[in-house]
C-alpha cells in the first residue's frame, strides 16, 4: 500500500491517542492525528486548542488554530487566560503535541531561534503555547521529520523542556508533566529511556536503524527490543483521504 | 454613558500617537486590520507593536515603517509559515523586540487588567526565555518556599478591540474566540473599539453576561464593519485563508510588498472602499450561513 | 464524555464525606439548598463548610450539626441582618472558623482553579484580618520592590454547583449573577452539578461562549428542579425574600430550628417533595415571566 | 415637612453623589441614595454591585444585592474575581459606600468584632467587600445613625482602614483610594481634616453640634464654620416615597 511520510506520522501519533485523552492540540499533523484517533479507537477524545475552543466538532478541515469552524458546535470556549491556567497549569490535560525547528537527545526543543538569540542566523516563531505545553500537559508527543538538522544532541535554545540535561533533571525542577513521551517521524519512533535520552523504539516498515542513525545528530542508540510499527491500515489512509483532508492540503507531497 | 461613535479616522488621530505603545488585539479572531491600515494612512512613527500574535496585521504595520518595537509570544503566519517581514526585520536588526510565551503574554495583560505589579506562573523548567528577557523574575512562595516565575503588567496606551457589537456608549458583545479582549481592554489607557455592527443599547442589557467590555473603559466607537479581513469574525464573514497564503507571497519581496500597500492601503480611503474593491466573488467566498445560540430567560424581575 | 446523571441522594452518598471541605457556591444566587438539606439528612459530621457568604444554607446545616468548621468573607442573612446559628455557634466557641475579606476568598479560589500556589491582591492598609489569619502572607513584588498580599489556594473536596441547564455530561449554561461557580468548580477535586434544566448536547453546543464548566471536570450531573429555594435562579423562579425574613425569627430559638428542620429536610424525601410541599401561593409568588436574550450569530462554517 | 432620619441621611447621601461617578453600592440607604442621585442631579451615574453587577435597571425595590431584579436589563455581569480585580482592584470605582458596628475618630470602621477577635463577644458579619471598597474605591461615604457606641475613638478591629492613625499613616502605605470622604449621620455630617481626624462639619436642620458631641465617643470638633445641611425638598422625598420605596422598607420607623 502507497502512503506519504505525512501520512504515516500521522497515523502512528494517532495510536498513542488514549480514549478519554484531552490533548491540547495545534493545526496540521497533530489536528489530522486526532481526528483520526477519534474515529477509530478514541471516540472519547476531547480536543482543546490553545485559541480557547474546548470539545470542537470542525464541519470542515481547520486552516488555523483560529478557524471558525472550531468554535461553531464546539463544548466551551474561554479567554487566552483561562485556557492556560484553569486547564493546562491546572492539569486538565492530558496530552500536548510539540513541534519546532530542533530536537535535541533530551527532547528538548527550540522554536526560538537558529544561532546566537540576540543577532538570530534564523528568527523561528517562538514558544507560542509550547513552553507551558511541553511542562504541564501529562504527556507530550512530537511529529517531525527525521532530518540531521532537526535532531541536534544540543539544541540552540531551549524554548520548551524536555528532559533538559536527563529525567532526574526534569524531576528536580518538579514540573507536574511527564514530559515527551515519543518523537514520531517518517522513519520510527524514539522514545526516552530511563534517563531521559532519546532512542529508537520503533521502525516503520522498509526503515532501517541505519537510515534513523544517519539522520540524527547524536549517537541514536536503539531499544533492546527494536519493534516495526503497524504499517497504516486502508481503514485509517480512507478516513485521513476521504474524510479529513480531501483536498491533501497536509498529507500530500512527501 | 456617553455617546462615543466617531469614525476610525477620527479615532486614530485623536489617540494613537507616535511613541505609543498599542495593543491590537484579538487572538487568531476578530484582529482589527481596518485599525492598522488607518493607522498606516496617518504615518504614525516609533510605535512599539504588542499583540500575542503580530500575524499579518503587524507584519503590514512594519513593513510601513510604523514600528520601532514588537512584544510578542509568537510570530508566524497562522497555518501558512513564516511572518517574513517582522523575522527579516529582526534578522537584519532594525526591529526591536520582546518575547514571552503565550500565557506570559496573556498573564502580564492580566496584571495590567487587574491593577497588579505582576502575575506569578508555575516554572516551566524552559529556562532560556526567562534568561534572555529580564522581564521574567522569580518570587518566592511564601507557603511553599517554592519559587514561582513572575511578568510585570502590560499596560499599552491604546488598546483597539475589534467586537460583534456594541452600543453607542462602547458596551460590547464578543462570542467565539475571545482570547485577550477584555484583558487589553481593561490594561490599557485608551480603548478605541470596532464593530461589526452598533446596536440599541436594549440588545445589549438582553444579555448582559455577554458583556465583556463596559462602556466606561471605552474612548472611541466605531463603526467599522469587516473591520477583520483578512482575519473574520465569528458569525459575520469567514476567514480569507487565500489572502494569508498570498501574503506569504508578496511579502517575500519588498516592491511587492510596497505595491500591495499602495493599492489596499494608500489607495483606499476606508474600510468600506477597502471592501467594496474587494469585490463580489471575495465577498460571497466568505459569507456565512446563520447559526444562531438557543436564548437563555433572564426573567422579567 | 461519559453520562453522569443520577439523583441528588446517589450523588451526596458517594461524593461527600464526613471530615470534607465542602465549597456549596453560588454568590446569592443559585445557592444548592437542595444539596445542603441532603447532606443533612445523610447525617454528614465534622465538614468543613466554605463559601464567600455562608447564607442560610450553611446555617442550616451548622444547625443540624453536620459542621466543624466554616470559612468565610461574610456571615449575614443576606438583606436581613445577622446570620443567627453561625453567630452563636462562633461566639460559644463551639465553631471553628477562618475569615477572609470577599476578595481574598475568591482568590484563593482562583489559586486553586488556576493551579497556583498564591494569588497576589494589593495591599489594602486595614491590617487586622491579616494579623489574625495566619494564611495571609506578604511577598515583595520583584520590580517595583513594594509588598503584596497573598492567599493560598483553597481546593474543596467536593464542589456543589447549581446551574440553570446542563447536558448529561455536565456540560453547563450559567447566567445572571455568576460569583464564583467557576473558580470553585475547578479549584475542587470532586465537583457535583445540580441543573434546574438537563438539555440536549445541541443546546449547549449553541453558545459555547456561555459554557462556564466542562463536562470533565464535574463527576456527578442532578437533575434537581427549584434546588435553590429559598434562593433564586435567574429567569427560573424568584428570591422567596418573605423567608429570609422568616428564618430570622425561626434561627432565634433552637427548638423552632429543629421544629423546622423535622418539617422542611428530615420530614421530605427529597427536592421534588419539599417544592410540592411548599404550596401552589409561594409557587405562584415566585414564578417570573419571561425575558429573554437576544440570540447571537455563530455562524454555520 | 416631616421626614425620618433615614430618609434624611439617604438624601444627604445622594447630594453626595456627582454626575457619572461610578459607584460601589449595597442595598439598603446606600441603593436608595444611588437611585434618588439618578433621578434627581447625577443621571449618569453608574451602579456597580460587589455580586458582579455593572449598570444595573432595577424595575424593583432590590431587597439584597444579590437581587435578580439587578441582573435583567444591566449593562454587564461578570463573575465576583472580575468585579473586585478588573474593576475595584484596577481603580474604576469613583465611590463606595460603607457601614458597620463602629466607625472611629479617623474613620476606620469595625465590621468584624466587638471584643477579642479569637473570643468574641459579638461576632459581626465581617468584611465582606468592604476591606478593598475602603482601599482602593477613590471616596468613600458612610451612612450611620449617631450613637455614642457606633463612634469610639478607636475600633476594637479595623476591617477596613479609614486614615489609620493620621492621614500621612494611611497615605504612606500607598493604597489608592483618597478614603472616607465624608460620614452621614441623622444629626449632621462628619468629614477627615487636614489630619484625617473626622469633625463636624454640617448639622442637619435642627441638630445641634451639643447633640453629635454627646453621641461621639472622641471629644468630638467641629469646623471652623460649621454649615447647616439644606432641609430635603418635597420633590427628594416624594422619589423615595412614591418610587424607590413606597412600601418603607427601608425608610420608615426610625
Amino acid at each position: 500500500m502507497n502512503y506519504t511520510a505525512s501520512e504515516l506520522m500521522t497515523i502512528n501519533a494517532a495510536r498513542l491517542l488514549r480514549d478519554g485523552d484531552r490533548v491540547f492540540v495545534g493545526v496540521g499533523l497533530p489536528n489530522l492525528a486526532c481526528n483520526l484517533a477519534m474515529r477509530t479507537h478514541a471516540p472519547h477524545l476531547v480536543m482543546i486548542y490553545e485559541a480557547g475552543v474546548i470539545g470542537a466538532r470542525p464541519s470542515r478541515l481547520p486552516l488555523s488554530i483560529g478557524d471558525p469552524t472550531l468554535v461553531s458546535g464546539a463544548c466551551s470556549v474561554v479567554g487566552m487566560y483561562d485556557i492556560f491556567s484553569l486547564y493546562l497549569q491546572r492539569g486538565y490535560v492530558d496530552v500536548g503535541f510539540l513541534g519546532g525547528a530542533q530536537i535535541d537527545q533530551y527532547g528538548n526543543i527550540n522554536a526560538t531561534v537558529i544561532g546566537d538569540y540576540h543577532r538570530p542566523k534564523v528568527r523561528l516563531p517562538g514558544s507560542g503555547g509550547s513552553m507551558e505545553i511541553a511542562a504541564w500537559a501529562n504527556r507530550c508527543y512530537i511529529i517531525t521529520p527525521h532530518q540531521k538538522r532537526r535532531f541536534p544532541a544540543r539544541v540552540d535554545f531551549r524554548t520548551s523542556a524536555g528532559f533538559l540535561g536527563g529525567r532526574a533533571e526534569r524531576e528536580a525542577t518538579g514540573v507536574r508533566g511527564k514530559g515527551p513521551q515519543a518523537v514520531v517521524t517518517n522513519l520510527g519512533i524514539l522514545e526516552p529511556d530511563e534517563n531521559g535520552e532519546l532512542i529508537l523504539t520503533a521502525l516503520h516498515p522498509g526503515a532501517t536503524f541505519e537510515q534513523a542513525q544517519e539522520n540524527t545528530g547524536w549517537p541514536l542508540r536503539a531499544a533492546p527490543r527494536l519493534l516495526t510499527t503497524e504499517p497504516p491500515t486502508a481503514e485509517e489512509l480512507r478516513i485521513l483521504r476521504e474524510e479529513l483532508d480531501p483536498q491533501g492540503i497536509y498529507l500530500k507531497g512527501s | 454613558m456617553t455617546n462615543k461613535l466617531c469614525s476610525l479616522n477620527e479615532a486614530i488621530a485623536q489617540f494613537v500617537h507616535d511613541g505609543d505603545t498599542i495593543y491590537a488585539a484579538g487572538f487568531t479572531h476578530l484582529i482589527p486590520f481596518a485599525a492598522g491600515h488607518e493607522i498606516i494612512r496617518q504615518g504614525r512613527r516609533n510605535l512599539t507593536l504588542a499583540r500575542a500574535t503580530p500575524d499579518l496585521i503587524y507584519d503590514q504595520m512594519v513593513a510601513a515603517g510604523c514600528a520601532r518595537k514588537i512584544i510578542f509570544s509568537y510570530i508566524g503566519n497562522p497555518g501558512v509559515g513564516s511572518l517574513r517581514i517582522v523575522r527579516t526585520e529582526i534578522e537584519a536588526g532594525r526591529l526591536e523586540w520582546e518575547e514571552y510565551s503565550h500565557f506570559s503574554m496573556i498573564s502580564r495583560l492580566q496584571a495590567g487588567a487587574a491593577g497588579l505589579p505582576f502575575m506569578p506562573m508555575n516554572p516551566t523548567a524552559a529556562g532560556d526565555l526567562e534568561r534572555v528577557n529580564p522581564n521574567y523574575r522569580r518570587v518566592t512562595d511564601p507557603y511553599t518556599g517554592r519559587e514561582v516565575v513572575t511578568v510585570p503588567p502590560l499596560t499599552p496606551d491604546v488598546a483597539i478591540v475589534h467586537v460583534q457589537r456594541a452600543d453607542v456608549h462602547g458596551n460590547a458583545h464578543i462570542w467565539g474566540i475571545i482570547g485577550e479582549q477584555k484583558e487589553a481592554a481593561f490594561a490599557a489607557k485608551t480603548v478605541i473599539l470596532t464593530a461589526e455592527e452598533i446596536v440599541d443599547e436594549a440588545v445589549i442589557r438582553s444579555d448582559p453576561n455577554r458583556t465583556l467590555i463596559p462602556d466606561f473603559v471605552v474612548d472611541a466607537v466605531c463603526h467599522v464593519p469587516y473591520c477583520a479581513h483578512p482575519s473574520y469574525t465569528q458569525g459575520y464573514y469567514d476567514r480569507d485563508n487565500a489572502f494569508y497564503l498570498e501574503w506569504d507571497k508578496i511579502s517575500e519581496s519588498p516592491e511587492e510588498t510596497q505595491r500591495w500597500m499602495e493599492e489596499w492601503v494608500y489607495g483606499v480611503k476606508d474600510r468600506t472602499e477597502y471592501w467594496q474593491k474587494l469585490g463580489e466573488e471575495t465577498h460571497r467566498r466568505l459569507h456565512v450561513r446563520p447559526r444562531l445560540s438557543h436564548p437563555v430567560n433572564y426573567g422579567d424581575y
